[in-house]
């Protein structure tokens, strides 16, 4: 059935071309939209069962072969499956607060066309089975969501979206030197749990492989916004709040971290880096980013921005899971990147909410609106505890067993990162929680016209949010279950 | 008695030839621009048979012209990777007369038109000779040939800056050739030959005795600074963008796809014929071509990102795509001159359906030039919109396009040479992120609504649609399916 | 008197070096477009004298087989080949310069001025 | 059945948000404070098995576990809740927006509760945090910008110390520290061999975050803000109680996590003694010197939650026992004088502790209640603060030398501050001189009772403290 690991990929591809030349009418197109990212979800799904059913070898595809060992191919292994289920759930539930969303955007055809397309590449990066698969990928994704960035086509859009692209091409073309050098000194280009590196080749050559590692680890950490490289992301929060929520949330930096995973633990394997100063490296900009992106959350008074640098930040916590380069660290990172994944759109959507009925977008404008608007700031403020980690809530799972698995190192730099993870969880506190206050204990003394009264969005936007904060607190409550998968996962199983 | 496909250089050669005098006397425009495709069809498909025939058994054969045998006599060389390379020649000259009909007809005074296609033909024929000969006097003649008639192509739009831009271009080219030509005397003066086959054992002879190696140095310099003026290498590079972007549509595309790329092509096979690769590495040629290409790949692309007028801007990238051949030949390495033969493959396709593209859509709006003004031009042809951004894409080097495939050659190719690695790889990198800054805001141009309502709606082009459809197939053909070329060019490189 | 006799042995050589330096620098420095043709003319000029005198050896006949001569040895004989180049040299400078004037006259009908720098300026105007 | 004090306060805050009319709200109130009582005082006649939650991934269970530490608290906590509980009604009234505040009075006791009872640091992590976010509304509940910066303050630093716990937990799980709390500390002896300094500092780091909470040195700076800025039952209990689970904190970590053996005679025991002793002082000063009423007994808080941490510092059964009664008088009278404060505030709207001339002719119930709590405070006996302070100071002394003659030293000073700043409101309330017209305005019934009842605890307890100090010897017994 190697249909089940292509079809999830080329289905919404060519649904969004197809969109786009169509160009359906309103209704149609919803329909259309719908159904597409609906059975894009159900094929992940089946696929991801066939997998656990028969084995990773029943669904690999080999889809182009360019030259020996190198090829376009696809083959879902555990890490798949977590990424592949998490998409495949946090896409249709976008989809339907998108269309309340976009109501009164124009170019909706584009933008729908170009949200399925990224889907399908999305898709592709998680099922990806070798690098130079995710390097095609890798680029279509910039190619796929530079339109959704753009989308206002306004000044700032066009600007957000010009250092988006830089960025990502800049990052992409670092990963093409690893390319390069995986090609010469791997055994293969596939991924290998433990790494390819064939050390008889790379004897002598150590010293540049890790400045490789380096150079595309901060190649990958474009896209995970990484500390030097993160700056394109509270830019693209221009975006319409879908994308926002759901690209720059989820999928577009979560393919970030999960290449960085993939680099280190299927490319050049734990064991060529543990204790290098690689890793120190590598944590040390993990550590890092954790604070700067918490300190310039709290300063940022635009609210999507503010839940923009928050990502940034809980990034680095799933990179620094991966960089610690223990099994417990890549299981801890894969489990904050579900459990942030589901709090943070949470977030996101709540923001779109309150800018879409109201049209205000500063943390000082949310005041007194928890009144007017109940269900959506209860739902922020549940997420918001959950990502501040108050036990036995999501967010406190990834971070405690993130922070401990770093503790266990037992290095000065192990305890420095779980420090940071500690500083960044005060600052969490101190940029969520003062919304939540002022929004129930503050007035609100805004004036505000008829057609931008304050009020709960309708159930297209409602739902989402319900369902959401509702699956969030349930995933924490099934923690252990979890947990237990994703540390079946790190066993490289 | 010789086998049937030994002739067919020669043939294609006096086909082309003969053709250009015939056009001549011909007054009807599209009858000439019937010849000219179908003149560009036969040399592709004979060509082709050529490929097919040595592919096979990998042979090459010199063939002799007139009947004065070597060493006075005049020869022809071919192998798999000249017919490759001829076969690709003429398949772009041709579509690039599909996609540019329709601009020829609104560039060129309708009697004109047919001789623009007897320029076309010597062009052609050019191509050819500097591909296939292995006698360098005969190469000079070649090149100032293909100097005219690529002259004559960027004239053939009758206006006063072409007009100056075709002077400077001609200027520079002669003192390119002129170059060329004094080094061809100095070489015969110390080897007393002609012939590329008896030059290269003297010169072995040469430098087993040691003497003569400043003379060397200095004729390969003679020879690399020539060939470089004529294909745009980075420090004689000023002429090309006015040459190649204010002319007609598919004078831009003949000339960037193809006519630089004949003497890249003469100066590789003086490298591996007559100067082993073993002597330009001895004399450091290959480091300074390597430097050149690098800052060509730069420059080229940051003047490309100042520019403002879409067909410029892609002369320029096209200096930049030349920087990355001259690397891949400064390399000095087989390897990085068989990713230099692919990307001539790759650039010359890819830009020729660039150029066609662009034309098609400031068609579209009027034939205006600027960026600015071509704003969603594509949604009035999506083939062109297209075209457009598959090539750039290629350009950048995406993946599953032949841009990529070359990118990887060549930085696959630099690890051979440590020296070099660090830098290529860098320069690469750099490279790709300015293409992508001023490749990625033009197809944002292209394809954003347009501010206000387009003017003069061009009417349908079948003709370019047809060559649009093919180069786009090309270009993801040469992008997915890559190996089997590169297996080509390798095999011709060994029999070069 | 050594120097003296070294210039005599190279003296072809030497003219042609002078010869082609003369047309770099005219086709390099003058502003006039049909100096600059006259330019480039020397530099071909001093190529072929080059050419020429490589193929001339002293005290031999021009190479044109007479009746009855015909199975002399070819050491009687200078080398006709760089005769034969210089010929076909001389047929393309002589087409190229055609060309070049062709295209300046054009220009001066259009322009109304044949100076090199003047023409870049207007350009840049018309653009 | 270890749920019930949960579950019963709990549920009496979701009455409290759901129902409008004030009166039936009021009874579900009472009777749920009643009803955790009872469950906590049937606590302490049960013995439990641990109680588990439920399981977060990587080993971490959220338990509940009863022993004598725990059943002590619980009953302190739920029984002075439930005695202030009474005074509320009309004073929230009075405030305004009693939905709000009996929801999160309650449900700040439910998470007081689960801190009581919880098993493990994980747990106890949990409920902390909950019962910061829970109390802020309570430190908010007026809505005005100072109470607005207040929470936001008080928020800061609870997080921040918070933290620092959760940060030391971070590096004690590869230790087994995340296990449940046992006598004697629960550090895997054969992973910790070595690393004895790092560990030690890790108790610091820890113990100065619990101490937060408690308003100790250097982390204080809180507290004085967010407990006047709070209507008075809230700062009653918060002054009185929510202090208290910093206590506990450090008393779980420090005898239950790491043990006293490991810890005995560090240079860190010596620093956070000194801390507590510095705390001790600096507060009393500093109450003496300020004026608006409830900020003076917010100060002397700070001073009196550290007596409680100089006894655990100790490390000694005698420390642990002078601590514990400690803090369960300083609950007692410590609630009772902002009680009173409040009562006078709400009568006479004068907030200044200079301004109550002649209190005692105006409210004489109220201030006679004052006046008791105040004698136990400074600790004359027979009250019963006079008790926890000798133990603690005898402890002290009989500890660790010199800085235990210098505790005590530094005991006895404060007790002399705190009659300072205490004793002239009594006395000005009941001998306001000459000229002046007493006009009785007492406060209702429903006011006074909470009061009484907790003056005549703390008087009474110190009388019979025999009986009382039994048990809790026994407690501080069990602790090693």
């Amino acid at each position: 059935m190697f249909l089940l690991s292509l079809l999830p990929i080329l289905l919404p591809v060519l649904a969004g071309g197809l969109l786009m030349l169509w160009k359906p009418r309103q209704r149609v197109r919803q329909v259309f939209v719908m159904s597409a990212v609906l059975l894009t979800s159900a094929l992940i799904c089946a696929a991801v069962a066939e997998t656990d059913r028969l084995g990773p070898a029943s669904t690999a595809c080999t889809v182009v072969q360019f030259g020996r060992n190198m090829s376009l191919s696809l083959r879902i292994d555990r890490a798949s499956m977590v990424f592949g289920m998490i998409i495949a759930v946090l896409w249709p539930i976008t989809t339907l607060y998108a269309f309340e969303y976009m109501k009164h955007e124009t170019n909706k055809t584009r933008f729908f066309g170009f949200f399925l397309m990224s889907y399908g590449v999305v898709c592709g990066i998680a099922f990806a089975e070798d690098f130079l698969t995710l390097y095609i990928f890798y680029e279509m994704l910039t190619l796929a969501t530079l339109p959704l960035v753009m989308h206002e086509m306004d000044q700032k859009a066009r600007y957000a979206g010009r250092k988006y692209f830089i960025y990502s091409f800049s990052g992409a073309a670092a990963v093409f030197i690893l390319l390069i050098f995986l090609m010469r000194y791997g055994t293969t280009l596939n991924f290998v749990y433990g790494g390819v590196l064939d050390m008889a080749k790379a004897a002598g050559q150590e010293s540049s492989l890790l400045t490789v590692f380096l150079v595309a680890f901060f190649g990958f950490g474009v896209k995970a916004a990484v500390f030097p490289v993160h700056s394109w992301l509270p830019d693209a929060a221009v975006a319409p709040t879908p994308v926002t929520a759901l690209l720059h949330a989820v999928a577009v930096v979560k393919s970030g971290a999960f290449a960085i995973m993939r680099l280190i633990y299927f490319g050049f394997g734990t064991d060529f880096l543990f204790g290098t100063y690689a890793q120190t490296v590598a944590m040390a900009a993990a550590a890092v980013t954790i604070v700067f992106g918490s300190a310039r959350a709290v300063r940022a008074q635009h609210f999507k921005r503010r839940l923009a640098y928050s990502t940034i930040s809980n990034l680095s916590y799933i990179v620094l899971g991966f960089a610690i380069m223990t099994p417990a660290g890549l299981c801890a990172g894969l489990a904050h990147m579900v459990y942030h994944a589901v709090l943070k759109i949470t977030l996101f959507f709540c923001a779109g909410a309150v800018m879409y009925k109201t049209g205000r977008e500063y943390v000082y404008e949310m005041y007194g609106l928890a009144w007017k608007m109940p269900v959506v700031f209860a739902t922020f403020t549940v997420s918001a505890l959950g990502l501040m980690g108050i036990p036995p809530l999501g967010g406190f799972v990834g971070k405690w067993n993130i922070a401990v698995s770093a503790a266990a190192l037992g290095t000065a730099a192990g305890y420095a990162c779980a420090a940071a993870l500690i500083v960044s969880a005060i600052l969490t506190v101190l940029y969520l929680i003062p919304v939540s206050i002022g929004s129930v204990w503050r007035q609100d003394t805004l004036p505000y016209d008829e057609d931008h009264a304050p009020a709960d969005p309708n159930a297209n936007m409602c739902l989402p949010l319900l369902v959401l904060t509702v699956g969030g607190v349930a995933l924490s409550l099934a923690s252990p279950w979890l947990i237990s998968v994703l540390s079946g996962v790190a066993a490289g199983m | 008695m010789l086998p049937f496909y030994h002739y067919i250089p020669s043939v294609c050669i006096l086909l082309c030839l003969l053709s250009a005098i015939l056009l001549a006397a011909v007054r009807n425009g599209r009858a000439a621009f019937a010849a000219g495709i179908g003149l560009a069809a036969v040399t592709a498909v004979l060509s082709g048979v050529l490929l097919f025939m040595l592919m096979p058994a990998e042979e090459s054969f010199t063939f002799v012209m007139g009947h004065f045998p070597a060493p006075f006599g005049n020869e022809l060389k071919a192998g798999p990777l000249q017919a490759l390379l001829t076969m690709c020649f003429s398949l772009v000259v041709g579509l690039s007369l599909l996609g540019g009909w329709a601009d020829l007809k609104h560039d060129v005074q309708p009697d004109k038109l047919s001789l623009y296609f007897v320029m076309t033909s010597l062009t052609l024929a050019a191509l050819y000779v500097l591909t296939y000969t292995n006698d360098m006097f005969t190469g000079y003649v070649f090149i100032e040939i293909s100097t005219l008639s690529a002259c004559a192509l960027v004239m053939a739009k009758d206006r006063g800056p072409t007009l100056v831009a075709t002077l400077r271009y001609l200027f520079l080219s002669l003192l390119g050739s002129g170059l060329f030509l004094i080094g061809v005397v100095l070489l015969y003066s110390v080897t007393g030959h002609l012939l590329m086959k008896q030059v290269g054992q003297q010169i072995i002879v040469l430098r087993s005795t040691g003497r003569f190696g400043l003379q060397l140095a200095f004729i390969i310099g003679l020879f690399t600074a020539g060939l470089g003026v004529k294909s745009a290498m980075f420090p004689f590079h000023r002429w090309l963008p006015d040459a190649h972007s204010s002319t007609t549509t598919a004078s831009s595309a003949i000339l960037s796809g193809t006519v630089i790329k004949g003497t890249v092509i003469l100066l590789i096979i003086l490298f591996c014929r007559v100067f082993t690769l073993g002597m330009v590495n001895a004399l450091h040629i290959d480091d300074v071509v390597f430097a050149l290409g690098i800052m060509g790949m730069i420059f080229g692309s940051i003047s490309a990102i100042r520019e403002r007028q879409s067909k410029r801007m892609l002369a320029w990238s096209s200096i930049a795509q030349m920087g990355y051949i001259f690397t891949g030949i400064g390399l000095g390495t087989r390897a990085g001159i068989a990713a230099a033969c692919f990307h001539i493959l790759v650039h010359a396709t890819s830009k020729s359906m660039l150029f066609c593209c662009v034309g098609r859509l400031s068609a579209v709006n009027g034939h205006r030039k600027m960026l600015k003004e071509m704003q969603g031009t594509a949604r009035h042809d999506i083939l062109a919109g297209i075209g457009f951004t598959l090539g750039a894409l290629s350009m950048i080097g995406i993946p599953l396009l032949a841009g990529f495939a070359s990118k990887l050659y060549l930085a696959t190719s630099t690890m051979d040479s440590a020296s070099k690695t660090a830098a290529t790889l860098f320069a690469l990198a750099l490279s790709t992120v300015l293409n992508a800054l001023y490749y990625i805001p033009a197809i944002v141009t292209v394809w954003a609504y347009p501010e206000d309502a387009l003017i003069g709606r061009a009417p349908r082009d079948s003709a370019f649609t047809v060559s649009a459809a093919v180069s786009i197939a090309v270009v993801i053909l040469l992008g997915v399916a890559y190996a089997p070329v590169m297996h080509i060019i390798e095999v011709g490189l060994s029999l070069l | 008197m050594e120097l003296l006799k070294a210039l005599v042995e190279h003296r072809y050589a030497l003219t042609a070096s002078i010869l082609f330096v003369t047309g770099l620098m005219n086709l390099m420095q003058q502003r006039h477009l049909v100096r600059k043709v006259i330019g480039l003319n020397i530099m071909d000029a001093s190529i072929f004298l080059l050419l020429a005198s490589q193929g001339y050896v002293e005290g031999r006949a021009a190479p044109v087989v007479a009746a009855g001569m015909a199975e002399q040895a070819a050491e009687l004989y200078i080398n006709p080949v760089p005769s034969g180049l210089v010929l076909t040299g001389i047929v393309v400078s002589v087409s190229v310069s055609a060309f070049s004037l062709a295209l300046i006259q054009k220009i001066y009908r259009e322009y109304g001025t044949t100076d090199i720098k003047e023409l870049v300026h207007l350009v840049k105007r018309e653009d | 059945m270890l749920l019930l004090p949960l579950i019963f306060s709990a549920a009496g805050g979701a009455c409290a948000f759901l129902i409008p009319k004030e009166r039936p709200r009021n009874a579900c109130v009472m009777g749920a404070l009643i009803l955790t009582f009872l469950s906590a005082a049937a606590l302490c006649a049960a013995d439990l098995p641990p109680l588990r939650l439920l399981s977060i991934g990587g080993g971490i269970e959220l338990t509940l576990f009863l022993d004598g530490v725990a059943r002590f608290f619980a009953l302190l906590v739920s029984g002075v809740w439930m005695v202030v509980g009474p005074y509320a009604f009309p004073y929230i009234r009075h405030e305004g927006r009693p939905r709000r505040f009996f929801g999160f009075y309650m449900l700040t006791l439910a998470s007081l509760m689960g801190l009581c009872l919880s098993g493990n640091a994980v747990t106890f992590y949990m409920f902390y945090e909950l019962m910061t976010l829970l109390s802020i509304p309570l430190v908010l509940h007026s809505g005005a910008e100072t109470a607005i910066y207040a929470s936001l303050k008080y928020l800061g630093y609870s997080v921040l110390g918070a933290s620092m716990a959760l940060f030391g937990l971070f590096i004690l799980a590869s230790y087994g520290g995340a296990a449940g709390f046992a006598p004697g500390g629960i550090l895997d002896a054969s992973r910790t061999a070595g690393h004895e300094e790092m560990l030690v500092r890790v108790w610091l780091l820890m113990s100065l975050g619990f101490g937060c909470k408690a308003g100790m040195v250097p982390l204080q700076a809180w507290l004085p803000t967010a407990h006047p800025a709070a209507p008075s039952p809230a700062s009653a209990v918060l002054s009185g109680l929510i202090t208290k689970a910093g206590v506990l904190g450090i008393l779980r970590v420090t005898y239950f996590v790491f043990g006293p053996e490991m810890l005995r005679g560090t240079s860190a025991q010596h620093i956070l003694l000194g801390l507590a002793l510095l705390t001790v002082l600096t507060g009393s000063m500093l109450a003496y010197k300020e004026r608006p009423f409830k900020r003076r007994l917010a100060f002397s808080t700070v001073s009196q939650v550290s007596y409680a941490l100089f006894g655990l510092f100790l490390l000694t059964p005698g420390g642990v026992l002078g601590a514990l009664l400690q803090v369960f008088f300083h609950a007692v009278a410590k609630n009772v004088l902002f009680l009173a404060a409040g009562a006078m505030i709400f009568r006479t709207g004068r907030v200044n502790a200079e301004d109550y001339q002649g209190i005692g002719r105006e409210m004489p119930v109220t201030t006679w209640c004052f006046a008791i709590s105040a004698l136990s405070l400074i600790g004359i006996p027979p009250t019963g603060g006079y008790f926890s302070k000798w133990y603690l100071a005898t402890s002290a002394m009989e500890s660790c030398g010199a800085l235990g003659m210098l505790g005590a030293a530094i005991l006895l000073l404060s007790a002399l501050l705190t009659a300072g700043y205490l004793l002239p409101v009594v006395a000005r309330g009941f001998f306001p001189g000459r000229d002046y017209v007493p006009r009785k305005q007492e406060v209702g019934p429903a006011m006074c009772a909470p009061m009484v009842i907790l003056a005549a605890a703390a008087a009474l307890c110190g009388l019979i403290s025999g009986p009382l100090a039994g048990p809790v010897a026994a407690i501080a017994a069990s602790v090693f």
